[in-house]
């Protein structure tokens, strides 16, 4: 039982930091904000989510396994929301998204970068 | 100016994961919801004060740079001469430190060391501490408090109104979360004993929580909730909370500030005794933070209507 | 006053689980620490329908099944676009009708749309949200209703 | 395996941190700062067991809330800022089909 549950939780952490090493990624290699939006989503729901699970599977105690799962759930709450305020902000200050730009490359030129909002 | 502020809160950030690092656990909870989080709101709200783009810099940077470059030099130079990090006859390991150590648990009967050192040990210095805190919630409110006049009120609930519609996600999630917010701060709060927490931090989740509610309901319907006397009539209960636990122990024939008196038994003092310091901590932190928002955020939206460009 | 009762049971339970601590004095404190939230909630006024979404129905755990299923399929996909690098993604904007009723159900589809990796939205006005979508396939996902047919199914129950 | 997912998260909080610098966008920098702070959370949590002492999961409650309102308070702030460009929604772009 034992080593079952030591190989689940090692799975789960690995697999979660596969997933948030990638996230990490996306949010570089993407092109433009919305696009990365994406990337951290990634992070912050499975990835989350394994890291969290995968140290729950490591403790057998119950109160801390209790903290974790509120700490996933929070997140799990939180984390739209946030990302949903981020996004209309940006809307709202007109940051065009980039679109379809594999699609019809003549378009690029004209809706790449970020034309808002310079910081 | 954004951005540099940003960057301070990631390194607040930083700051508490390296505490955690060093197992400073209290020292990283203050500094997560502190540093982090309502320093970074404060700062924004003087840059939406003074104006977002800096004058041209009239000084050379680079001169500057060098300052800096020497100062951190000469500063890490004179670190050559402590004790390395974790040598066991640093000055630091051979003072008091063991004794708060081995024996705190006998005589305060707290098992987090921090709050019994912080609370007990030190209780002069976290008085000091409170009242630095208080004299700063005086301070910002002489300097920046405005008189309010009803129109204004009027003007802003319009404004809070259109805020309502266009954030229905966040209004539905925060009005879920306030409740959790606040009661976590009283979890932390009385939880300080046990684990990591206690006032300070417990003060600053409270606030962020009475924060949260008024970027998102306006400030004239959070100082609806919690009226600005109500809130300086706190601010100045916990310094006296504090500061009569120490009276009440002069009077016990105990000297101030020592809870042993409190109670027949010494353990039982010191518990009361730091359960009360505790709670005149929180009660200030958490009402000068309050302060200091309302303040803040006042001025500004006071400055925008004079201008008349509220937003 | 349901409201304010419901709320009150569940701070309880929260109080209790994150504890750990079952002395009377902690205890009576957390009695105190949930009247004291309780009346400064009511006074914020966001005790009501709105801040109660979770406690919905019996259905929920069956939704919560399938989003969790939603979401690792969702992140399988935004990974593998993240290594297959730019020239696999096909950014794309619409709009997508919400059919809940009530706004609570609006926000539960606005933000299951935004927990699955690969769509965000970006807007919600009236019933339409404005979705952002990584890749064509999800928006086709999305626009065969499957998700805002479940949640319409929450809210009903 | 903790060690491992406390170094991965830690080299995704460097790459947000570089996305923070580089911008471009105000947004982008919010976001990476966002990012950032969930990333704490986890680093937090995966640290308190790497140490053995699993209390440190309050602070990394803490941290979510706090995360959370301090990006609310900068998006309101920045709104404010922008106010003054602020039209209606942008139109959103029709699917091509």
């Amino acid at each position: 039982m034992d080593t079952v549950l030591t190989l689940l939780s090692s799975f789960c952490l690995l697999f979660g930091s596969f997933l948030c090493l990638s996230g990490g990624v996306g949010i570089l290699r993407f092109p433009d904000f919305y696009t990365r939006m994406h990337a951290v989503g990634v992070t912050d729901t499975l990835a989350a989510a394994m890291i969290l699970i995968g140290l729950m599977l490591q403790n057998p105690d119950l109160l801390v396994i209790i903290k974790l799962m509120m700490i996933l759930l929070m997140t799990l709450f939180i984390s739209p929301a946030a990302s949903h305020a981020l996004g209309q902000a940006a809307v709202l200050n007109k940051l065009q998204p980039l679109i379809n730009m594999n699609i019809n490359p003549l378009e690029e030129d004209t809706s790449a970068g970020d034309k808002s909002s310079k910081s | 100016m954004f951005a540099v502020v940003m960057l301070a809160g990631i390194y607040g950030l930083v700051c508490a994961s390296f505490f955690v690092a060093m197992d400073a656990v209290d020292v990283a909870f203050t500094e997560a919801s502190i540093g982090a989080g309502i320093s970074t709101l404060l700062m924004l709200t003087t840059v939406a004060m003074t104006g977002r783009t800096d004058h041209e810099a009239t000084h050379k940077p680079l001169m500057a740079f060098v300052a800096v470059i020497v100062t951190g030099g000469l500063l890490i130079y004179g670190t050559f001469d402590m004790p390395y990090f974790g040598s066991a006859d640093a000055p630091v390991h051979q003072h008091v430190g063991p004794h708060y150590i081995y024996d705190s648990i006998q005589e305060i009967g707290v098992p987090n060391m921090v709050t019994s050192v912080l609370a007990s040990y030190r209780g002069f210095d976290t008085f000091g501490e409170v009242t630095v805190i208080f004299t700063a919630g005086i301070g910002v409110l002489a300097l920046l408090s405005v008189a309010r006049r009803p129109e204004d009120d009027a003007v802003m609930e319009a404004i809070n109104d259109s805020m309502h519609e266009k954030h229905l996600i966040l209004r539905i999630v925060i009005k879920t979360m306030i409740p959790f917010i606040v009661l976590y701060a009283f979890y932390v709060q009385f939880h300080g004993d046990y684990g990591p927490g206690g006032g300070f931090q417990a003060g600053v989740i409270f606030a962020a929580g009475i924060i949260l509610y008024a970027m998102l309901f306006g400030l004239g319907a959070a100082r609806r909730v919690i009226t600005q006397p109500v809130v300086q009539m706190l601010s100045a209960l916990g310094v006296l909370v504090y500061g009569s636990v120490g009276l009440v122990s002069m009077l016990n024939g105990g000297s101030f500030l020592d809870y042993n008196v409190l109670a027949a038994d010494p353990i039982a003092g010191q518990h009361l005794g730091i359960l009360l310091i505790e709670l005149g901590v929180g009660l200030t932190v958490a009402s000068v933070m309050i302060i200091i928002f309302y303040s803040f955020v006042g001025r500004s939206q006071f400055q925008k209507a004079n201008k008349g460009e509220l937003l | 006053m349901r409201y304010k009762i419901n709320l009150s049971i569940v701070l309880a339970l929260f109080w209790l689980l994150n504890s750990g601590h079952y002395t009377y004095l902690i205890l009576a404190l957390g009695a105190v620490s949930i009247a004291i939230v309780v009346f400064i909630t009511h006074r914020m006024d966001v005790v009501d329908h709105e801040s109660q979404s979770i406690n919905l129905s019996l259905t929920a755990p069956k939704f919560g099944i399938w989003l969790a299923k939603e979401i690792v399929v969702a992140n399988l996909t935004v990974i593998k676009h993240i290594w297959l690098g730019n020239k696999s993604i096909s950014p794309t904007v619409i709009t997508v009708k919400a059919s809940q009723k009530t706004d609570v159900g609006k926000v539960i589809y606005a933000n299951s749309i935004t927990l699955t990796p690969g769509t965000v939205a970006l807007g919600l006005v009236g019933n339409e949200i404005m979705v952002h979508a990584l890749i064509r396939e999800n928006i086709e996902a999305l626009e065969s209703g499957d998700m805002d047919r479940r949640v319409s199914q929450l809210e009903n129950s | 395996m903790i060690i491992a997912a406390t170094l991965a998260v830690l080299v995704v909080m460097i790459l947000a941190i570089i996305r923070a610098v580089v911008g471009p966008s105000l947004y982008d920098r919010i976001l990476a700062v966002n990012m950032f702070g969930t990333k704490t959370v986890l680093l937090i949590a995966l640290l308190g067991f790497v140490m053995g002492r699993p209390e440190f999961l309050d602070i990394a409650m803490v941290y979510a809330l706090i995360n959370f309102v301090s990006v609310i308070g900068v998006l309101r702030l920045s709104d404010a800022f922008n106010a003054k460009h602020n039209g209606p929604v942008a139109e959103p772009a029709k699917r091509d089909s």
